[in-house]
């Protein structure tokens, strides 16, 4: 698996990368990386409307991407975005705002990444609608209090599995109880297509969210995908070139397909690039892949608790392999960057869920994440290297 | 394969062509072939949509055989209308309801085309067997 | 300078490639597209707020974009966006909706690009603010009208380059008449930036949107420059990670600078090729290659009139090398697609302009637009195509 | 080059240096060449901003001589801070002024941190002589 990327044989001070921050962003299978060149150097034209070659092999790549989204994730409506951040701020706007009004409460959890909570505080400000959040308790969401909480809900709104701890939500239930009181959802599945299939319409949400760029695809694209009931209750949210029907001075139609939300040129190059990984991940086989690496995982969890560091991750059988640690003493920045000296690649902060960070009562966490090319080596050699750093520091 | 001997013919007549200016005029020479759909006739209904060019198909069954007339401002808009004609008129209905579209593209007219004027006759195709579809119902 | 650009080594339908589609969007040269391979297979890795080596590289690859676009446009403020259509669109929000009250008016041009008027409308819709629009007579704006219009206007939107006619907009008397009355002037600069250099603080304007696509840059990134007095004036337009300063339950603070309007993961891969594009165009003399395109142009112009062809360009000195026009009996369509038969690029269509072709009395022209990589061989296969489509249509 | 025998030293050590974690062992060791600032005086005032550790810097000029104390959680932010005050400390204000980073630069220890951090060192770079500039006036 490794040699499909080529950065894993780059040297980062000398020794072999060890990259353990996925969840913020995976690397590029080779495919992917030639696929866009190849776009760029064969291909490239604007894409829609136009009848020359290039731009329908142009169009086709981007097109084929689209294509892609909808057969693997078993979605008629699939609609692109920058990534997950656009598209949940395309629910706010075009969802929200037309179908959501002054006083309507919309659920939150306290293990949301900030891209699914301000876009629900700046709406909650425009339209002055109610923000509920379901409390976190021990590191997962307090069910008790999620079925409380959403009487005369409107829309739902919660990761399906969280950035920092790893933990996949109980998205099945949450996603029946809010149908059940008739609540839209939305799924933040950032974290969750990387790690699984999904199906979108058997799981019933209404919208659901990601990034290419954590998927083995590139930067600067995503998509929002959406039941047939709430695609029908949208509005557009940009305006611009590609998403009108006709424009006159005085007023405008839309398409009414995804492209209805996709003003102005599109991401062609990235479309092309993420069809290429949407492709190869097609031949892997997630789910083995998920049990290797939480296996990998919990050996690493067990390790770092024995050299006295606090595991915040439960790595539960569904969850991601991922790991947030902090040490009683050494600042979590130091511990990285004696890492990053020995090649090793972890990430510190908050990940964006500074609510999640109050409720444990830390200002921040360093994090391993692991993904499809990683391996035990990997965390043998993560494991010397904290050793390495206790006796630098002790 | 479903197509007739007529079909085939124009398969052949399109793989023996090397170059793809000389394929586009053979295809505008088929727009001949189109019993023309007059003017007046043209509305929203037998619009053909996601054209860019203005298209417009009418389809009939007399007595369970298919007939469409057709008109479209762009030449080899009409050209793919007039290769739908020879494809359909004078068949049966449930002979156009086997066709599939694939004959264009063994023809090499398909790629030969960009993707959304491949689509457009996509569109057409369907267009036809849909409303057979309605008519012999 | 052709061999820069490896898609024009290509063959289309077994001719050498003559594309004339540039005001669609441009070729990339290789320096271009190795930069974002060399990103992705060396580099990658998420941006900001992080202490790992390869987070560091990416951060310091990303932020050189927007350190380049600051330095070639001399601007204060330069925000990433996906492109011209996203930056006149976070205009609207960010500024529209805090600066314009119900009443207020946002003077337009019949010339505009549907991206410089769709989001004008729904605001308008939202805002019950009046939209005027500045008449086109003969091709160019009516300069008398404008000066009337702009009679108790906020705010002045104006297409600097037309993507249709090539016309350039006598842009600095609109920035002054616009300033003496104390509007904030907004240029739609797609169609500038490529052709000339421009200085944001001495032009005056307030804001000014163009994608890096239209300039060798790649898809998925383009860029809003805005002056420090509306600078101050905007609020955030989409939330997420890296806007913010602080989020809890309660509310959220933001970042003043940039990122304030750069919600979630940038698009990093895209501002590494977009750098890689600034460096070259650095050093290509836009002016020269203005002059000899511009020159190139008009005797193809003169020979399509001898054809019978309409043109609806008038390609004045300042205008771009584009030039509209229809014959009198062929479809559009038809004509793209005989050129498109001998190896040449162009588009036909509205051009996302369609108010300009209802003034123009048509729905649509063949263009044909010019870059640096054109040259003198390429107008005459394009002409000498031309030939071939007429003696076939005859 | 405009900095002292003390600094060219610390350059010297650093340069000769191979391996990123034991110049980064040794960036952590000049953490003991701060003069502390006590947690009291921690405040909105003297936070080094856009550091992502909590780092604060108070500078004292008394009859023309410039004096800095600091603090900062992250070791090796107080690391870069001891370097600093060795630059620093006990020179003149003016000296102060003529300096430029550079010299962390060229002792590897800009470039072998990543910008982030880089800039957390210039930030605090800048506001040395930013409060000297103001203390003089
Ligand atoms: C004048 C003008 N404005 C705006 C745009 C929209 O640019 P983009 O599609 O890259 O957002 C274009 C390009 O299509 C243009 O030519
Ligand atoms: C759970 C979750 N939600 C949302 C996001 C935002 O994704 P992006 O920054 O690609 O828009 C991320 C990634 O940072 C994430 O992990």
């Amino acid at each position: 698996m490794k040699q499909d990327f080529p950065i894993l044989s780059r040297k980062v001070n000398g020794k072999r990368l060890v990259y353990l921050d996925n969840a913020a962003t995976t690397q590029k299978p080779s495919c992917v990386i030639d696929a866009m060149s190849e776009y760029y150097s064969l291909s490239n034209a604007n894409v829609h409307r136009a009848v020359h070659t290039l731009a329908g092999e142009a169009t086709e790549g981007y097109e084929a991407c689209r294509k892609l989204l909808k057969k693997r994730f078993n979605s008629n409506h699939a609609i692109i975005t920058s990534g997950t951040t656009e598209a949940i701020n395309l629910v706010a706007h075009a969802w929200g705002e037309s179908n959501l009004q002054s006083g309507d409460v919309v659920l939150l959890t306290e293990m949301e990444h900030h891209s699914d909570i301000v876009p629900w505080q700046m709406l909650a400000e425009r339209k002055a609608i109610e923000l509920r959040y379901v409390p976190v308790i021990d590191g997962r969401l307090d069910m008790e209090a999620f079925d409380v909480a959403l009487d005369g809900v409107k829309l739902v709104c919660v990761v399906h599995t969280s950035n920092v701890l790893g933990i996949r939500n109980p998205i099945e239930k949450i996603i029946a109880a809010s149908k059940n009181v008739g609540a839209r959802v939305l799924l933040d599945a950032a974290q969750a297509v990387p790690h699984e299939e999904m199906d979108f319409k058997e799981l019933g949400a209404d919208f659901m969210a990601f990034s290419a760029h954590k998927m083995c695809g590139p930067t600067g694209i995503g998509a929002l995908l959406v039941s047939n009931d709430a695609f029908g209750e949208m509005e557009p949210f940009m305006g611009g070139g590609d998403m009108i029907e006709t424009v006159t001075l005085q007023g405008s139609t839309y398409q009414t397909n995804e492209h209805k939300f996709e003003a102005g040129t599109p991401r062609i190059a990235e479309g092309v690039g993420w069809a290429a990984a949407l492709e190869w991940l097609s031949n892997i086989d997630l789910e083995s892949h998920h049990k290797r690496l939480l296996s990998i995982a919990s050996g690493v969890k067990d390790e770092l608790i024995a050299k006295g560091m606090t595991v915040y991750s439960t790595l539960g059988p569904e969850d991601a392999a991922v790991i947030s640690f902090t040490h009683p003493t050494i600042h979590p920045e130091d511990f990285a960057r004696l890492l990053d000296a020995q090649g090793i690649a972890v990430r510190t902060g908050h990940h964006c869920a500074q609510p999640l960070m109050n409720k444990l009562g830390i200002s921040g966490t360093i994090r391993a994440s692991f993904y499809l090319y990683n391996d035990q080596s990997d965390a043998d050699t993560f494991l010397s290297g904290i050793d390495r750093v206790l006796e630098a520091m002790a | 394969m479903t197509w007739s001997v007529a079909i085939q013919e124009i398969i052949d007549e399109f793989q023996d062509i090397d170059e793809q200016f000389e394929r586009l005029e053979v295809l505008m020479d088929f727009s001949e072939e189109v019993e023309v759909l007059p003017i007046e006739l043209w509305n929203e209904r037998n619009l053909v949509k996601g054209c860019q060019s203005i298209a417009h198909i009418v389809v009939e069954v007399t007595e369970g055989v298919v007939w469409m007339k057709a008109a479209a401002d762009a030449k080899m808009v009409q050209g793919l209308q007039g290769l739908l004609s020879i494809a359909v008129n004078g068949s049966t209905a449930e002979q156009v309801l086997l066709l599939t579209p694939d004959f264009a593209e063994e023809a090499g007219i398909l790629n030969s085309l960009t993707p959304s004027r491949s689509n457009g006759f996509r569109t057409m195709f369907d267009m036809v067997q849909n409303n057979v579809r309605m008519l012999i119902q």
